[in-house]
């Protein structure tokens, strides 16, 4: 009797240990080993401590909740069939351990291969012991991860990257089928839960989502499986380390998808589809694995192939829909098991100690290795199905399952037929397998001197040796309550009579077992000598899966960059065409539902200068865009023109502050432009070879007409269709009425900027800030083209002036042009600063405001650098626009949470009006605060961006030009 | 007034859309620039027109009726202050731009 | 249409004729920019407006407001400072560059320096 | 007072405009002194070039006659401009000139250009001449005679 | 703590007005107050989800003391607390990262990170519709600023690309606003949801071709096909920190248009209501399938990490589409995973790139042609060793073997049960829609897909002998990739918890009269609760 | 009183100085170098000035007043900015 929170610790250790052997030192070969041995012996026996339980045909579950919203608990389950098959993970696991550390060279990172390894086991044994549908799915998808970990061990392989790559696609690829199936499971058996689930087979295989789901459950198991046709992935995996194949492909991995298959037999099997499809595709790997057996020259090769086939074998097994089948399959997998592990060993012994696994060099092994070939021989005969051993016993079992089959089709009387020829190409590489290793002449030129190997590296292969020798002598005594136990806990009820016996007398499957056998024998004789010459398995060499797979996977990459760039672009002009048409699509479809209406509320009579303006500004913005190619600044005086009706428009409208910020904007946009423009390159008028404008470039550009028309018209009949209704009975209101009373000022625009919406303005001074600190960095590392970076032409000109003429000097004309301009601006300095502090104080009141007045004190600037230059203002002004921009947004931020104190939220205000003596009344409103910050953040991005852009006129070029170097390094940081 | 107000914005986006699918940097800005006005007129709109009712108000009672919709303006104003600030970055990057590539191609490359 | 303020009838006559006046001789002055033939003669007119035009139209404005609201409004003569301060630097500065354009081209039309 | 008001002048001219602009409140003219003091602080950072102007009779004659010549060439302008007078010629003139001071050349530039049909253009300052357009140029000399005795004997008076 | 609300947004402008004070050659005191500042916004955040969700119903903040809908309103409900958290882990750990040299490729690193965190906390938290547009604006400048960080070719022309597209799109969101304002008056989103019953039919066409304009501005930065071919490009030229952080902006045009089209079609109303459903299904199909091209196509890992960001959006719009309950909070789930670990993905890749090409350490960061006259000293760019960790090789592909684990779908990370929970839902219903059917199967083929070309990479970055020279590898490099994936992790770990909770985001959502209940109800401070409705 | 023969006036005077900005945006369409093109700007601008004068003597408010101001005072830097560049290339040397 064991507690069921036990299974908790099975599970767990070999993860403990994994992450235990990560942290181990690169080089402690024998500390990760012994641990990684040790976890293997408890976990067993752990595991062997269930015995007594589950030999009552009891299932030990323990739950422990993990998503219920989802139906999904953290489930472990044992029944007899998930006990046996658990040992069988940690037995041959353990053994692995064993012969892994005499395996692995101490030149590798051994600890990280144990880490992987007993995390790869955990994985194992958490699909085994998963009692819900999703879990299994979860550990499963581990044993991918974990295998191609294992597998890509020796990364610097470029097959063992290909092998594990491989490997991990295939798998995957068959996960997801396998999560998607599993989750139909569940959907159809209406829980995750495996006990559920084994308990409603009727539902779920009458159920019209049974195909669908099978298939997706079957592509995993098959995947996983290496079944035909996903068999390809597992003989590249053979660049694994020996011990791994060992691993993977004797009890674990591969036979994650039997033991799936087994697990949900009850659910699944006994349809004729189910019966169709797994016989067809059993039969076709035991065949075509057998087949390509024959023709490996590489030892590894060689079992892996035979490993796809006695796969397919047990698949086909379970295939039959038969208990007894299930039974035959269970004990395969146990022997297949046994057998498998032990040649692979022998297998890494013979390269370990001659350096090669090529049975065409490889020859006359017996004399140096005695044990060793003695225990490759009986295995080898296991898997031949040679009598006294484990394989005998189920391959009987197997040949006798097929001659019952009774389905009705063609399979009937061509399965028994089929099945003894894959047993006879069995028996025929068992044999070469021996053969060409350990007997014949001497061998030759071999990497190096074979000699035995190490015995504790034998001492698996004996145990395992063994087992197959005890199984097949006597199983009845051996494996046979435990096939019992695990064969009750699948069928329950249903499950059959059989015998373990030897002998069965005289009967047709030992007539074919026999047949097998010698017809195996004298194939070898009389072929055998030719296989070493052959490159390639005849027929089925043809088929090179990998090939494909790569071929495939090349070509579903190639189809879908070409797709891709199909569907994509890299163009901005066509990203913005997409925009706007897929804007105008969406837009209508408002309109395609409801239809357009013209609404019927007041509207207001027609100002003749009004429709004057627009003749204007409309004309001026069609001219803008015809000219902006060729004739920037016309471009830019008529888009200007488009400005200035927009800002009187603002005005006509009763938006007093929109026109006169609009208006401020407009002259700093003009300056900025006019800096930009400076960098940008001449533009010739185009020409087209022929003096015709090609045909696609006329298409396109009727096309952006056509969109551009579109949208205009669209925008219009929108804005027509707003401005005719009736208002809303809305938020303004509140605004209106509560201006004065609830925010202190009489200019409700601005109320609603530093105070109802203040929290809007914050967040545009945090632009107007992040911008100018973007154009400052960006602008250190500013690069200009090469023909931009020296004078402008026109200053060139002047200076050759200047200098060719001795009455000049250097400079002259610019300062005689600028003379009197610059008396006048910079005199206007101050007045124009003071104009800014008004807009500021009003703002409140009337039109202005922070953003007005921080504009306006910019241009002050701006008007101060084109006056008297970059160098002459900064020996005189030191601005430090960061410190401004840090300073307002401070003060707002301070102002807006000051708020705080007296309890209430964020940038609530204060007012009130303080009667002075002598002043009078004063409106005091904290509101005021804020919008002084506005002005210091305003003033200092403006300020900023424009120098940082004027800047660029006098950075020196590296080429070293010392008359042009700068006086004074100006300080931008505002730190001196 | 509605009528004049509509066109006008509708003349503003279409010219600023076809300049905005222009190959050249600055025809890009300059589309830009025309959006903006279009699209603050437009905002503007949304709150219907009135000439003569700027919405300052007395110190007493107010008569909401009386007065523009000042909603929108102040959202017109924001949005003025925000398109100002990306316009000047965005011509910023088109001349840095142009310095890396050495064409004032949008993508960087001409095409021709 | 807007309702014209709310003046008295001397007032309306004096707003009346300056404003006409200021703007008619702006228009002048805008007429000059299409019918003058040569750059440096069309820089001339426009400063019919900045001028007299201007002074037409301020007179105007300080009659109404300062009529309007019974005290003087005159915060109208900054305008006229300021654009007489302005609008020459402005045109000095383009006539200039303009004659520097056209001597660079070598138009036999500008004077050499 | 030196030192509180560098350049009284404009903190004058800051005053009455930040009481013209704000209206006549006891409270605004305490805050306009304000702002003309501080503001006008700025302009020593600037370090412009010193102006000793004269307040004398000079300037309210000089304002006269620059407001009559305005008055005339506008009457003058528009007359070219709506009847385009065949006789009419214009062009360029460079005028020898005295005048250094800076504010006097500035005043003088102002006038000429604020004067409709007359155009400055630029000084220069090596040669001691400017350069100015004229949109009917009947006689050059008239032209310099007008400019020399007329302004810049008035300008003198007030700069030098 | 009622004012804990705002702090997400406003202690990062404070903090950044104090950075700014300060010259950009105190680095250290700015990477000290940085840091300080976005674990205190993590802390801030978990307390603002704990609360939520502890009351239950959204806390409401009324800026300015005005109450809804007039003034400014911040709303902390479940669904933004969430966000917030995500968000602020998702900073936390890029800034970390920027510290082993990515600060320095450039001036006022910090400030921008900052604002870029709080205009998507602002976005995150507003119950403001212009609001919203201002801190989109917020986050997108500080994007420019940062996708411009480290200067060089490639990111000015992508962000050239990036800034005129949103710049275009910033338009159309006014458009939006404004149209919807013509029609309802109110900017409120509560009050908005509220009003929609009483909207005029005559009135329906301007409404509905507003939320569709408003919509395209932000399916544009969610990244939907065809309006997110900038996306990719612009992402993978950002340095590794701000790609990261990138990783979220998406997610704010998703929240916004969930939490948009939860109130206002969310069915309270007949007439409207699921009118963008089918439309985001389609547009979320047609976005995965081009991700999965892309993904197959990609020849860097970089643009695999960003057409995954444009898989994820698509998965995320279909799902708001199909709408649901058990959807929706499997979308949230998957929502969080995703981000997290594309977050994840773009910290590890250029380590791992590094590795394969030493020379190459920061692409596109040339000298300038121009001496820099500025303040100098700032990017002095030592190309710091980093200390050479044991196994540096075996830490970085545990990292990426998990950042792939976490994209493809595979366990025991996150991604697996996001996937798992996202498919369930699906097959939860009687029956299983073709929709259901096109989904699952996208979603699958984009985990394939994302693996087959993550493993690929992997392969020939990591385990290909190139190791002349060990990986060197930062502490501050190590440790955000390390704190992500095992936030994925524990989301794996405590997937219970966490989906009740999401399942009561999804539950909230589905429950418009929650929040606007919550917030046209919120009291003013000084007033007796429930004060007189203006 | 509000007469109607003012309001004409006003109105009528309006209409010239739109007429005004007409003759200056043909100039600035017409050019036909870019100096035109810049003095035609800086003509409309004073006409909208004036334009904008005229608004605040119909209304009867002074709001509209500063709009003015700004044009008087700060009108003039574009224009500035432009000539600056046609002479020396840029405009902040
Ligand atoms: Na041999
Ligand atoms: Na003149």
């Amino acid at each position: 009797m064991s507690d069921a929170r036990l299974l908790i610790l099975v599970l767990a250790l070999p993860f403990l240990g994994s992450i235990l052997a990560a942290f181990l030192p690169t080089r402690a070969r024998n500390a990760a080993s012994f641990m990684a041995g040790l976890i293997g012996l408890i976990a067993s026996a752990l595991l062997l401590s269930f015995y007594s339980t589950l030999a009552t045909g009891q299932t030990v579950r323990h739950v422990a909740p993990w998503l219920p919203s989802l139906g999904l608990d953290f489930t472990l389950r044992l029944s007899g069939f998930t006990w046996l098959f658990a040992l069988l993970v940690l037995g041959i696991g353990t053994l692995v351990v064993l012969y892994a550390r005499y395996y692995m060279s101490e030149e590798d990172p051994v600890p990280r291969f144990f880490s992987f390894l007993l995390a790869f086991m955990g994985s194992m044994l958490g699909v085994v012991l998963s009692g819900n549908l999703i879990q299994i799915v979860f550990f499963w998808e581990m044993t991918s991860l974990f295998s191609f970990l294992l597998i890509g061990y020796w990364h610097h392989n470029q097959s063992a990257r290909d092998g594990a790559r491989i490997a991990l696609i295939v798998t995957c690829l068959g996960g997801v089928c396998l999560l998607v199936g599993m989750l139909l499971l569940g959907h159809i058996a209406g829980s995750y839960d495996l006990d559920v689930v084994l308990g409603r087979g009727d539902i779920v295989r009458a159920h019209a989502l049974y195909l669908p789901m099978l298939i997706l459950i079957l592509i995993g198991a098959f995947t996983k499986s290496a079944q035909f046709p996903f068999q390809f992935w597992l003989p590249h995996a053979m660049s694994a380390p020996t011990p791994v194949s060992a691993y993977l492909h004797s009890a674990t991995m591969v036979k994650a998808g039997i033991f799936l298959l087994i697990l949900l037999w009850p659910v699944l099997a006994g349809t004729q589809i189910w019966y169709l499809i797994v016989v067809t595709i059993g039969l076709a790997t035991l065949l075509v694995g057998a087949w390509s057996a024959i023709f490996q020259h590489d030892l590894k090769g060689l079992l892996a192939y035979s490993t796809i086939s006695h796969l397919g074998l047990i698949t086909l097994l379970l295939g039959l829909g038969s208990p007894l089948g299930l039974v035959a399959a269970i004990f395969h997998t146990v022997n297949h098991a046994t057998f498998k592990a032990s040649l692979f060993m022998a297998a890494g012994i013979i390269d370990h100690e001659t350096g090669t696994r090529d049975l065409r060099k490889l020859s006359g092994l017996m004399k140096f290795m005695p044990i060793t070939a003695t225990l490759a021989m009986v295995a080898a005969a296991a898997m031949a199905g040679v009598p006294l051993l484990n394989g005998f016993l189920s391959k009987e079992m197997f040949l006798a399952e097929a001659l019952e089959s009774q389905s009705g089709t063609l399979l009937d009387w061509a399965l028994p037929i089929l099945a003894t020829l894959a047993s006879m190409f069995s028996v025929l590489y068992s044999i070469r397998f021996i053969h060409q290793t350990f007997f014949g002449p001497p061998p030759v030129d071999l990497p190096h001197t074979p000699h035995e190997a190490p015995h504790w590296m034998r001492l698996p292969i004996e145990i395992l040796v063994l087992a197959c020798l005890v199984v097949g002598i006597i199983p009845t005594l051996t494996i046979g309550p435990l096939l019992q136990i695990a064969v009750r806990s699948v069928l329950g009820d249903r499950t059959p009579d059989y015998s373990l016996a030897i002998w069965h007398g005289f009967n047709m499957p030992l007539l074919m077992s026999v047949i097998a056998l010698v017809g195996g024998v004298l194939l070898y004789r009389r072929f055998g000598g030719r296989l070493n010459a052959m490159t390639n398995s005849p027929f089925i060499g043809r088929l090179k899966g990998r090939r494909t797979f790569e071929t495939v996977l090349a070509a579903l990459i190639d189809g879908a960059s070409a797709l891709h760039r199909m569907v994509s672009t890299k163009r901005l002009q066509v990203q913005l065409r997409i925009l706007i048409v897929v804007t105008l699509a969406a837009g209508s479809i408002g309109f395609l539902t409801y239809g357009y209406s013209v609404g019927n509320g007041p509207t207001i009579m027609l100002d003749p200068i009004f429709a004057v303006l627009w003749i204007l500004g409309g004309a001026s913005a069609i001219g803008a865009a015809v000219q902006a190619k060729f004739h920037r600044l016309a471009a830019l005086a008529m888009v200007g023109v488009a400005g200035l009706s927009t800002c009187i428009s603002f005005i006509w409208l009763s938006a007093p502050d929109l026109g006169l910020t609009q208006l401020l904007v407009e002259s700093i946009t003009l300056v900025l432009m006019l800096l930009g423009l400076r960098w940008l390159p001449q533009r010739l008028p185009e020409f087209w070879p022929g003096g015709r404008t090609p045909f696609n470039v006329r298409l396109r550009r009727g096309g952006d007409i056509l969109i551009a028309v579109a949208a205009g018209l669209g925008a219009a009949a929108i804005a027509y269709a707003m401005m005719t209704r009736p208002e809303p009975e809305g938020i303004s209101r509140f605004f209106l009425e509560q201006a004065y009373h609830g925010g202190g000022g009489t200019n409700v625009v601005n109320v609603i900027l530093v105070d109802f919406r203040s929290f809007d303005t914050l967040g545009e001074i945090t632009v107007l800030a992040i911008v100018a600190l973007t154009v400052f960095s960006l602008l250190r590392r500013f690069r200009p083209a090469a023909e931009s970076v020296e004078l402008p032409v026109q200053q060139k000109v002047q200076n050759a002036f200047d200098a060719g003429r001795e009455d000049r000097e250097h400079g002259d004309t610019a300062a005689h042009y600028l003379l009197v301009p610059r008396v006048i601006m910079e005199w206007m300095f101050p007045i124009i600063l003071t104009c800014a502090l008004y807009f500021l104080i009003r703002g409140h009141d009337l039109p202005g405001g922070g953003f007005a007045g921080g504009v306006t004190a910019s241009i002050a600037i701006l008007l101060l650098y084109m006056a008297s230059g970059t160098r002459s203002v900064e020996a005189r002004l030191n601005i430090q626009p960061v410190r401004w921009i840090s300073v307002g947004l401070m003060f707002a931020v301070l102002t807006g949470m000051a708020a705080w104190l007296a309890g209430y939220p964020l940038l609530s205000t204060y007012f009130s009006y303080l009667e002075l003596p002598l002043i009078g009344d004063m409106p005091v409103a904290s509101a005021l605060l804020f919008d002084i910050g506005v002005f210091s953040v305003v003033v200092g991005t403006t300020a900023l961006i424009l120098i940082a852009l004027a800047h660029q006129s006098i950075r020196t070029p590296r080429a070293p030009k010392p008359e042009k170097a700068p006086d004074k390094i100006p300080d931008m940081e505002g730190d001196t | 007034m509605e009528a004049v107000l509509a066109l006008a914005i509708g003349v503003l986006t279409a010219s600023g859309v076809w300049l905005v699918f222009r190959p050249r940097t600055f025809q890009v800005v300059l589309g830009l620039a025309l959006l903006s006005y279009a699209v603050n007129l437009f905002i503007l709109a949304a709150g219907r027109l009135r000439t003569d009712a700027p919405p300052i108000i007395g110190k007493d009672v107010v008569d909401p009726t009386l007065y523009a919709d000042p909603v929108p303006q102040a959202l017109v104003l924001t949005a003025i202050v925000i398109s100002f600030a990306t316009t000047a970055l965005l011509l910023v990057v088109l001349i840095a731009s142009r310095g890396l590539t050495g064409t004032d191609h949008v993508d960087g490359e001409d095409d021709q | 249409m807007i309702q014209s303020p709310d003046l008295p009838l001397w007032a309306a006559i004096i707003v009346g004729i300056f404003v006409l006046l200021g703007a008619s001789i702006t228009l002048i002055g805008a007429l000059g920019l299409i019918r003058l033939n040569s750059f440096y003669e069309r820089v001339h007119p426009p400063t019919l407006g900045p001028t007299l035009g201007t002074i037409c139209i301020l007179v105007a404005s300080i009659t109404c407001f300062s009529t309007l609201q019974s005290r003087p409004i005159v915060h109208e003569l900054l305008i006229g400072l300021f654009v007489t301060m302005t609008t020459p630097v402005t045109l000095m500065l383009l006539a200039r560059a303009a004659v520097y354009r056209d001597r660079k081209e070598g138009s036999p039309d500008v004077p050499q320096e | 007072m030196k030192r509180i008001l560098p350049f009284p002048l404009l903190s004058a001219t800051l005053f009455t405009m930040w009481v013209l602009l704000t209206g006549f409140s006891p409270g605004h003219i305490v805050i306009g002194a304000a702002v003309a003091v501080i503001v006008s602080r700025v302009m020593l950072a600037l370090q412009p070039e010193p102006s000793n102007i004269r307040i004398s009779s000079a300037i309210p004659r000089l304002a006269g006659l620059v407001f009559v010549d305005i008055l005339r060439s506008n009457i003058a302008v528009a007359r070219i401009v709506l009847f385009k007078p065949k006789e009419r010629k214009s062009g360029f003139i460079h005028l020898p000139i005295e005048l250094q001071n800076p504010y006097a050349l500035a005043t003088l530039a102002v006038i000429m250009t604020a004067t409709p049909g007359t155009l400055w253009l630029q000084h220069d300052a090596r040669n001691r001449r400017v350069l100015i357009h004229v949109l009917d140029l009947v006689d050059e000399s008239e032209w310099v005679d007008l400019i020399k005795n007329r302004y810049e004997r008035l300008l003198m008076e007030i700069f030098e | 703590m009622q004012h804990l609300i705002v702090a997400p947004v406003v202690l990062p402008i404070a903090v950044c007005a104090v950075m700014l004070a300060f010259n950009e050659r105190r680095r250290m005191l700015k990477r000290a107050l940085s840091l300080a500042t976005t674990a205190a916004l993590m802390v801030i955040a978990a307390l603002i989800l704990w609360q939520a969700d502890k009351t239950g119903v959204p806390q409401v903040y009324l800026l300015g003391n005005w109450s809804a809908p007039f003034g400014i309103v911040l709303v902390a409900d479940r669904l933004s607390a969430m966000m917030l958290c995500l968000v602020s882990v998702l900073g936390f750990t890029a800034l970390l990262y920027s510290f082993a040299r990515w600060d320095r490729s450039g001036p006022r690193f910090h400030v921008l990170f900052l604002l870029l965190l709080a205009g998507v906390n602002g976005a995150f938290l507003t119950g403001d519709l212009f609001n919203l547009f201002v801190f989109f604006e917020v986050l997108l400048a500080a994007s420019y600023g940062l996708i411009l960080h480290g200067a060089g070719e490639e990111r000015t022309r992508a962000s050239l690309h990036y800034i005129t597209i949103n710049i275009a799109t910033s338009l159309l969101f006014l458009i939006g606003v404004a149209m919807i304002y013509a029609v309802t008056g109110t900017l409120n989103m509560a009050d908005l949801a509220a009003r929609m019953a009483t909207v005029p039919p005559e009135d329906l066409m301007l409404l509905e071709a507003g939320a569709a304009v408003l919509g395209i501005a932000f399916l544009v930065k969610s990244g939907i096909w065809p309006l997110s071919f900038w996306l990719v490009r612009t992402y993978a030229a950002a340095v590794p920190p701000v790609a990261a952080v990138f990783a979220v902006m998406t997610k704010v045009g998703i929240y916004i248009v969930l939490r948009l089209n939860s109130l206002l079609f969310g069915g309270a109303w007949a007439e409207t209501a699921g009118f963008a459903d089918n439309w985001l299904i389609w547009a979320g199909f047609a976005t995965i399938a081009f991700g999965v091209l892309g993904i197959l196509s990609a020849r860097t890992l970089s643009r695999v990490a960003g057409h995954y960001v444009l898989v994820s959006s698509g998965t995320l719009l279909a799902v708001i589409g199909m709408g649901g309950l058990e959807l929706t909070s499997a979308m949230l789930f998957y929502l969080v995973s995703s981000t997290l670990s594309v977050g994840a993905l773009y910290l590890i890749i250029e380590p791992v790139e590094r590795n394969a090409d030493e020379d190459d350490i920061i692409p596109g960061l040339e000298e300038p042609v121009f001496d820099d006259e500025y303040t100098g000293a700032i990017e002095e760019e030592e190309n710091e060793k980093g200390i050479v960790i044991p196994g540096s090789i075996a830490v970085l592909g545990g990292g990426f073997i998990f950042c792939t684990l976490l994209l493809a779908g595979l366990p025991p990370l996150s991604g697996f049960i996001a996937k798992f929970a996202i498919v369930d839902a699906l097959f939860s219903g009687p029956v299983i829609s073709a929709k259901a059917w096109i989904l699952i199967t996208l979603i699958i083929l984009s985990g394939l897909t994302t693996l087959v070309a993550l493993t690929r990479a992997g392969i020939d970055l990591i385990w290909t002998p190139a190791e002349d020279s060990p990986v060197h590898l930062n502490v501050t490099e190590i440790v955000p990739i390390g704190l992500l994936l095992a936030a994925c992790l524990v989301s794996m770990i405590l997937a219970g918890p966490i989906f009740s909770y999401m399942e009561a985001v999804a539950a909230d959502l589905g429950d418009a009269s929650l929040y606007i209940d919550a917030v046209m109800n919120a009291p003013r401070a000084g007033e007796p609760e429930m004060g007189e409705a203006l | 009183m509000n007469w109607p023969i003012l309001a004409l006036a006003i109105t009528a005077a309006q209409v010239l100085l739109g007429l005004a900005m007409g003759c200056a945006v043909y100039r600035v369409f017409r050019g036909p170098r870019a100096q035109d093109r810049v003095l035609g700007l800086d003509a409309l601008y004073l006409s909208g000035m004036l334009l904008l004068l005229t608004y605040g003597i119909q209304t009867g408010r002074t709001l509209f007043f500063e709009a003015a101001l700004v044009i008087a005072l700060l009108g003039f830097a574009g224009t500035v900015a432009l000539a600056k560049f046609l002479m020396r290339g840029e405009v902040i040397e």
